[in-house]
């Protein structure tokens, strides 16, 4: 799989590595268990998956940032309860009070990995969903949300989701 | 009276109405989506008749990889759709093929209404001779020890199969790839999702296959998880399917029967019955069995997806 | 045991519908979709009678459970192998159906855009 | 104590039940697929989140904890893609669509 990058890893980056391979022997003790038998089968097996993920998704220079992370993880909880609220409100609201419509954001980043992780994360914020891309003004490409309420401050609210995701993943 | 039986009929009334709709959606498409939801709550029944290990078979194949390989073709057939309203049957065939499906339903219900009341049953043997193997599942126990012919002969049914669809192809692709899975957008959300979720993947997928000596799982449930991987790498571009002809697919894809005929003959050759096992290693046999079963399984089940080569096998 | 007898039932109506489907609609795909609602309902049977012999502290006889993990696996090889069939035949002919002259109008050069 | 633990429960998972109910709602009143999506997405991943916290002060060992909790973010991962997979599927064939996809 993902024969194409493998000539780009000659030196195996240890850090992000190792990382990965602690989170990856986390899951397998969470599915397996701890025994010793279960602990020598899941070093290999993470080994392996370790193996792959670099294939996949290589690492990249950035530091890891855990307090940026822990904050965008606490963001990313309030905005899933403030995004279930606001769905539920419009949804068993009598008058079903929606304004549909599609906005395009014009985003900093160029299609890529960041780009697809950013997507991926504002599809679960309040009232927008993504849904493609979209040519937008003087030359940057924009993201073309469909948005529960128009009238809400979606660009405002996107940038700041931006703003906050790239302290924590690589900006390519 | 309880909540519980009321929970299962309800179930039972769900799963009915999604099998009707299976049958009698006018658009194929439909009908395969409701054939999909139809597995999956197929699944709950079986966690409910005391079968774990089924439901998750059920969930993984008969729903999952099933539904990926129904829907291609459903894609696929789409052209060729609406010219069929010509020859549906008529009114009295119809009222015939009712009677006699209903017959059936009858019979069927009235032979399990009146099956004997101390039911038949091995599972007492199964739990007296669990001590041979030292495996804690009973499931496992039956597919890899009591009853081992059959799972390996399944191994033989799915290649026997691969070599069927294998065989659809043109002359010039023999031996060459299937068609191309890749998706038009290189960037998009399935490709995030192809590079961040196979590692964790390949992690579930094989404890499946561990902790199945056990707990529910098994090398057929863990084995349709790397498949699923493999195929989510493919249909995001990361990679190719390797050619029919590649040496090292078709390795591959006999080690799993391989191993197991060995382990067969093995048992023959120390002087026991074929494909008995030595009762001091009969767990860790069992397991480097599951293992290379698992390898040849994933890479059938995906290639039975991928369906027949319709590229040559350069590029 | 009431699970038994509830879901025996809908084993029972699942078999009959799939047999129904089977003969009456003329289109191969649903003859197959049918086939595998039929299948799974003997799977269902099977369930039923093995979870009627729970014994030894296991909520199921292990036997028919194991035998329904091969099936499943079976019939999906065999649902595989169905649709290469029908596709090879869809690209051959160009018709979705298994009559001839009734769709001659898609030509055999369907592919994908 | 298990009382408060089990009254947390009952509380977060009726809570849970009332998002998956939303959510429904949503999905059957909503005008297009489109808006169906975040009906979806939205209420029932928050639906998910609650019945998994409400199920966390039951749970035996710590395995089981982290194993839901991992359910749950996989389920967040899919939701994520099959969201936008969706919501590009009904852009293009969906009734007024601006064209083909590039």
């Amino acid at each position: 799989m993902a024969q194409q990058q493998s000539s780009t890893q000659d030196r195996v980056p240890v850090r992000p590595a190792l990382v990965r391979a602690a989170l990856l022997l986390g899951v397998w003790t969470i599915l397996a268990g701890t025994g010793p038998a279960d602990l020598l089968v899941g070093l290999g097996v993470t080994a392996l998956a370790t193996r792959l993920s670099l294939r996949l998704l290589p690492a990249t220079s950035r530091r890891y940032r855990p307090v940026a992370a822990t904050r965008l993880a606490l963001r990313f909880l309030r905005q899933s309860v403030v995004a279930g609220l606001d769905v539920a409100r419009r949804a068993l609201d009598p008058r079903l009070p929606l304004r549909t419509g599609v906005v395009t954001y014009p985003a900093h980043c160029r299609p890529g990995l960041f780009r697809s992780a950013f997507t991926a994360f504002t599809s679960l914020q309040p009232g927008t969903v993504p849904i493609g891309s979209a040519p937008g003004g003087s030359g940057s490409d924009g993201i073309t949300y469909h948005c529960l309420d128009v009238h809400a401050p979606v660009v405002a609210q996107l940038a700041a989701e931006e703003a906050v995701l790239s302290g924590v993943v690589r900006h390519e | 009276m309880t909540i519980v039986p009321a929970l299962d009929l309800f179930v039972a009334g769900i799963v009915l109405i999604v099998a009707v709709w299976t049958v009698a959606a006018r658009d194929t498409m439909s009908a395969v989506v409701g054939f999909v939801a139809y597995g999956l709550l197929l699944a709950l029944v079986w966690v409910r008749l005391g079968a774990p290990d089924v439901a998750l078979t059920e969930a993984a194949i008969g729903s999952g990889l099933a539904g990926a390989l129904l829907i291609g073709a459903a894609t696929r057939l789409r052209a060729g759709e609406p010219s069929v309203s010509t020859e549906r049957l008529g009114g009295a065939g119809r009222v015939l093929a009712m009677t006699l499906s209903a017959v059936v339903a009858a019979a069927v219900a009235v032979v399990l209404l009146s099956l004997p009341d101390p039911a038949p049953s091995l599972a007492s043997e199964a739990a007296a001779n669990a001590g041979v193997t030292s495996l804690g599942n009973p499931v496992t126990n039956v597919l890899m020890a009591f009853r081992a012919m059959d799972t390996m002969l399944e191994k033989v049914v799915l290649l026997l199969a691969l070599l069927g669809v294998w065989s659809m192809a043109r002359d010039h692709a023999w031996g060459g790839r299937p068609r191309s899975c890749r998706r038009a957008d290189p960037e998009g959300p399935l490709v995030l999702l192809a590079r961040v979720l196979p590692p964790v993947g390949v992690v579930l997928g094989i404890s499946v296959l561990w902790v199945s000596a056990d707990h529910p799982g098994g090398a057929f449930q863990g084995a349709t998880i790397l498949a699923a991987m493999w195929l989510l790498v493919l249909m995001a571009g990361l990679g190719d399917v390797p050619a029919a002809g590649g040496r090292r697919l078709r390795l591959v894809l006999v080690a799993g029967p391989a191993v197991f005929l060995t382990v067969g003959l093995g048992g023959l050759a120390l002087g026991a019955a074929f494909l008995s096992y030595p009762p001091a290693w009969a767990k860790p046999v069992i397991l480097v069995i599951e293992f290379a079963m698992v390898l040849t399984v994933a890479t059938t089940l995906g290639l039975l997806v991928a369906g027949p080569p319709e590229r040559s096998a350069e590029r | 045991m009431s699970e038994t007898i509830v879901f025996g039932l809908c084993a029972a109506v699942v078999i009959g519908l799939g047999l129904y489907g089977a003969i009456v609609d003329p289109r191969p795909l649903r003859k197959i979709l049918a086939f595998n609602l039929l299948g799974s309902g003997v799977f269902l049977v099977f369930g039923v009678v093995a979870r009627r012999g729970a014994a030894a502290g296991f909520p199921g006889d292990p036997v028919p459970q194991a035998l329904v993990i091969t099936g499943i696996v079976v019939a999906f090889s065999a649902t595989a192998l169905a649709l290469a069939l029908l596709l090879r035949y869809f690209d051959a002919t160009g018709s979705t159906t298994l009559h001839e002259g009734v769709a001659e109008d898609a030509g055999p050069d369907s592919t994908e855009p | 104590m298990s009382v408060v633990l089990d009254l947390i429960t009952i509380a977060a998972v009726s809570a849970g039940v009332v998002f998956f109910l939303a959510g429904t709602v949503g999905l059957l009143r909503f005008p297009d697929t489109l808006t169906r999506l975040h009906a979806l997405t939205k209420a029932d991943n928050l639906g998910l989140g609650l019945v998994v916290l409400g199920l966390l002060p039951q749970v035996g060992s710590l395995r089981d904890g982290l194993k839901m909790i991992c359910v749950w973010l996989l389920v967040l991962l899919a939701g994520a893609t099959v969201s936008q997979l969706v919501a590009q599927a009904a852009r293009r064939d969906g009734p007024g669509s601006d064209g083909a996809a590039p």
